[in-house]
């Protein structure tokens, strides 16, 4: 482990904050009916992009699930832009077309958004396959559930940059359930680490509730690839505290189940370990509080996209 | 008796495992979560992780799982949580599926039933709305069906189960809590004909599955007008029951189509091509459809409701097959 | 000077990737292999393992691959190597390459070019010989593309890569070995606009890609009994050319469409649809449609001849909407 | 390795033949016109099929490729069935509907046959599945090429079938190539044994060109399988002789490196190991030419479906 400056331990605690409060506001929003459609809350795996986003720089690609509000915050999306976003708002990331599910942003080369399970693998692969093309000394990131590796799409990905050595970091955040299914209930192999043997791909798995591991992993991950090491696998335990989606019962696992993990928040842990006084995080919370309420009177002063506008953007060119 | 089309689904599936030991049901979550819209709720403490088998994320594999047991002598309910996954799995219902009866010179037959939500409305934004229902019909081979009522919702099922060829069961998401009331005995329907689900003389209003209420709503607008419209409910989308569809433009000489699937090269387009050509000299007026925009279906409520074919819409297209 | 489509396949795919550093071709064997349809014979030679590159059997990783090369600013040509195994990478066509550019909100767009070989007519049986064309014609957010020409074969690649959107072009398998005539300065062509390849006066003829050859010779036929057929090429099924349709039909007033695709739900549903909302004063006599019989297709020939469109077939649907 | 009796020997060498026979005549009928569309040669594969087969019961199921004559006939489908099929005649195995490619025959639970690569796993497992559900102790063989490796079904097929503990005996035929695609240009991870622990699966590579350490391998996974220890994984060395079909130029390989592997022919392997004077080689050389001789009659002699009949079999009932 390295040694964490209080610098970049606030800024960590900072970003985590942020996503953590920002959510509570989203799933409050959710029962004011503000926000619509599947909404899929990050808390509890806030470490993870809050740990790897530092790790990358601006011209890095990052490519993520539908439960992206963290990576698409962490990763530099606008706060305003992602609520906005989230109301379905012509000025959110994705002028509101997309939702939770589809934050897109050109500006950070943020990919979204992907809400088919495996689905962004493939683009991942194909953006680093553009940057090694280019000769570019880029990384992309990609970002997926533990779900997701029993997709066929999950194989095709990592054999082909691992064949063609591009520089993609396979980011796993293994929660331990896809929707209700337990990692032992997909998985004959649950050791997900010793799957990467099958693609000859360099593979680590990190505690995904300490975001100074994470970033400590993610640094070194990333230094190898852009050696030309080609891609790296990395599985981040982690844990949700929230259900599956707002329409989740929760009846696949245990309340003691949840509470053991609880008991490892992120947010908790570094707090800790930085031995912020109270004073301190009332001042930092109060600060992030602040952003987040600045975000929801953005998307609340927002407008709606003109109804004429419906079938803009499908083509470049309209048909003649 | 008061139900819903959930409940509708569930007790068709429930009494499906109970009467018949090669009946099993598989899918992700349809187990300890229960569905992903409640429809198993209970089935896997009732019966058993054999009998109804969470499956992993692996659309290919447990589509053709479940194709393979069906040649296996079983007789598979395979649910795909939503159509919108079903692409990943669909070399294994077109190449295996659809084909295999055929292409064995008749040995083999895949008695396999394969469930999936379909249809928009919900904000669920672009990949998580399609209706593939339609384009599905375009594969000779499969059987495809679309339960638009509570009857259908519950008798369809065990129909599927007992046909010898693979059967898609697209329920409308929007549908699962559409509530009324069913007949105690409920059971088995037909999945060979089509419906008129409101009898009429001026205008055919054809559609099918989570548009229907919608059509018959506009009807009864319609009639409010003085225009008596007729509501043709298609069912089954493949094979098509032309002879239904040709005896209600017979009847009303107009034709309004009514599908929820992006317009072009969509099942209203086969509905209005077979009237074209085998009831030509019936149509008075040139046939319209309403079907959804060309467009990725966007998130905003605004702009979804604008994409998705809605009971104003109907109405004007019934107004305008009758009056230009 | 004397050529042929494959050739011009060929060197079509040699001049794009000769122009412009950006563009690349991948796909299974189009490099040491040559491409199944030797359509790329040569090129790994003359352009690298960098720019031609041979993939593994993962479609769904390679077309998904391309599509986030394209999004990284590259101009990829995915070749898969029919439209049979397309099926395993829909979930990216659809989910991904036809939605990134409106989900996005205007954002990305992935200016991708997928090529396909397409249709049946070399007793490949039944998991070989789709004609997926018109099906993907269904999506928006595509342009689908169906060379039945060697200008077209030759022109049409350019146009697509210029696209900033995705394009699919789809090349019937059996117009490999067309030969012909090829003007020098033959470059690109528009991928907007159907084109009238035979002028008429009787009756129209509508069609594309693999069914062009045999309209055209069933025009020659008709006009030696004394019908004047009009062939019109579409060349692009998506979005169609719905003007260029139309006016065919308000010349001849008479409308047969040929398409490779089976009948149910197909492009050619979708044209005498179009024909039927928006021409149908034009019309003066039932539109009759010459499809693929709805059969996974067999393999003897005289099966797989009977199952697809043929010259005889088209003559006589030409006759039926004339003389009743 | 196994003791090999001269009467195992003797019918596994036929078995062998019959194949190669067999596939010579179709080429040969090939260039005729009488066999059209795809024809894939197993010639120098033989000792799979040929060693495999004799180790599954009657009541096991077999998947294969399009590459199957030789599955067919060690399976047990009759030559007059397999030849006529390839001719397209009505009395073929299917019908005459499928020929070189989709072979199919229920009385030997022979489920083809299929020309998508990867296509046939998921097939496997839910045969397998069937016989678990019912308790039949069953095993389904499935046979795929080195190709189908890199597919997503292959990746999911294995997982689900190792998860469940199903039945399946997957035989991975690496001939290393996937048409003209070398196995080190299509895996970053050549050792496909290596890809079994993805899943948990026990794995061994045998050698493809010898049929009695085939057999015995078989034979081993087979019993494992039937014990209830749940799928194996079989990589069989080999080498295709032939073009990959026969439009292929074979521009992806060297003649001397068909050279050394032709000089491992499994059917000369064998017929040295066993001592067979010239006679006896002849002898049995004649029978096997008689019973191909005798199918090519048989296909000759057959009938075409009625073109009436085109669209039956679609459905079980026809649309009313
Ligand atoms: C291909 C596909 N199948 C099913 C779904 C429905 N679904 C959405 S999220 C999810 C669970 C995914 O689990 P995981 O990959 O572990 O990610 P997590 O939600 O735990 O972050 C499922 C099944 C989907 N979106 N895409
Ligand atoms: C999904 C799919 N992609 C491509 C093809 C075309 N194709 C037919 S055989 C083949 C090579 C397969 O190689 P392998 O699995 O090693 O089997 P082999 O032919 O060597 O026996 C290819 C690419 C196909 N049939 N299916
Ligand atoms: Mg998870
Ligand atoms: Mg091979």
């Amino acid at each position: 482990m390295s040694e964490l400056t209080r610098e970049r331990g606030l800024r960590l605690l900072r970003e985590m904050l942020r996503i953590r409060r920002f959510e509570e506001r989203c799933a409050e929003l959710y029962q004011a009916e503000k926000i619509r459609g599947f909404l899929h809350l990050y808390i509890g795996e806030e470490a993870i992009a809050a740990g790897v986003m530092p790790e990358l720089g601006p011209d890095d690609a990052v490519v993520a699930t539908y439960r992206e509000h963290g990576h698409a915050l962490a990763r530099g999306v606008a706060m305003n832009a992602v609520m906005a976003e989230m109301y379905g708002k012509w000025e959110g990331a994705s002028r509101g077309r997309g939702g939770s599910m589809h934050i897109f942003d050109a500006a950070t080369r943020f990919y979204g958004g992907n809400a088919i399970v495996g689905g962004g693998l493939p683009l991942a692969v194909g953006l680093a396959l553009a940057d090694a093309l280019q000769q570019r000394p880029r990384v992309t990131a990609c970002f997926f559930g533990d779900g997701a590796v029993a997709e066929g799409e999950f194989h095709e990905s990592l054999n082909l940059a691992a064949l063609w050595k591009l520089p993609v970091l396979f980011l796993c955040e293994n929660n331990l359930y896809a929707m209700g299914t337990a990692l032992e209930r997909a998985q004959s192999q649950v050791d997900l680490v010793a799957k990467a043997a099958s693609y000859a791909l360099p593979a680590a798995r990190v505690d995904g509730m300490d975001v100074v591991d994470v970033g400590d992993a993610t640094r070194s991950a990333v230094a190898a690839i852009r050696r030309g090491e080609g891609p790296r696998f990395v599985e981040l335990a982690t844990y949700r505290f929230r259900a599956h989606s707002m329409f989740d019962a929760e009846l696949y696992r245990t309340k003691a189940e949840v509470a053991t993990w609880r008991a490892r928040d992120p947010i908790a842990l570094l707090r800790q370990r930085l031995d912020l006084g109270e004073a301190a995080t009332a001042a930092l919370d109060a600060e992030v509080v602040g952003e987040v309420d600045a975000a929801v009177a953005f998307a609340e002063a927002g407008s709606w996209e003109p109804v004429e506008r419906l079938t803009t953007d499908v083509y470049a060119r309209r048909p003649p | 008796m008061k139900t819903t089309y959930r409940e509708c689904v569930r007790q068709a599936l429930r009494e499906a495992l109970l009467r018949d030991p090669r009946v099993f049901l598989m899918g992700e979550d349809v187990g300890r979560y229960g569905g992903c819209y409640a429809c198993s709720k209970g089935l896997l403490d009732e019966l058993g992780p054999e009998r109804v088998r969470d499956t992993p994320l692996s659309e290919s594999a447990f589509v053709g799982a479940g194709i393979g047991a069906a040649l296996g002598g079983m007789r598979p309910i395979v649910e795909i949580m939503t159509c919108n996954f079903s692409l990943l799995a669909l070399d294994q219902i077109l190449n295996n599926a659809a084909t295999l009866r055929h292409m064995s010179g008749g040995q083999f037959e895949v008695p396999v039933v394969i469930r999936m939500a379909t249809g928009a409305g919900r904000q669920l934004a672009a990949q998580h709305s399609h209706s593939l229902e339609g384009w599905y019909a375009h594969i000779p081979g499969l059987r495809v069906v679309a339960p638009g009522t509570l009857e259908d919702a519950r008798g369809m099922l065990p129909t599927a189960l007992a046909d010898p060829d693979p059967v898609l069961i697209f329920e409308n998401a929007l549908l699962y809590n559409l509530a009324g009331e069913l007949s105690e005995g409920a059971g088995a329907v037909d999945i060979d004909h089509a419906c008129v689900r409101r009898p009429g003389r001026d205008v055919s209003l054809v559609t099918y599955g989570g548009s229907l209420p919608k059509t018959l709503a506009a009807a009864e607008l319609l009639a409010a007008e003085g225009i008596s419209a007729e509501v043709l409910d298609l069912r089954v989308l493949r094979p098509l029951d032309g002879a239904a569809i040709l005896a209600t433009v017979d009847k009303t000489k107009r034709l309004v189509v009514v599908d929820e699937g992006w317009r072009s090269v969509s099942l209203a387009a086969e509905i209005v091509a077979r009237v074209a050509e085998e009831g030509f000299f019936s149509l008075d007026a040139p046939p319209v459809r309403v079907c959804s925009e060309e467009v990725p279906i966007p998130y905003p409520k605004h702009l979804e409701d604008a994409a998705l074919p809605q009971v104003p819409k109907i109405v004007r297209a019934a107004r305008q097959v009758l009056h230009g």
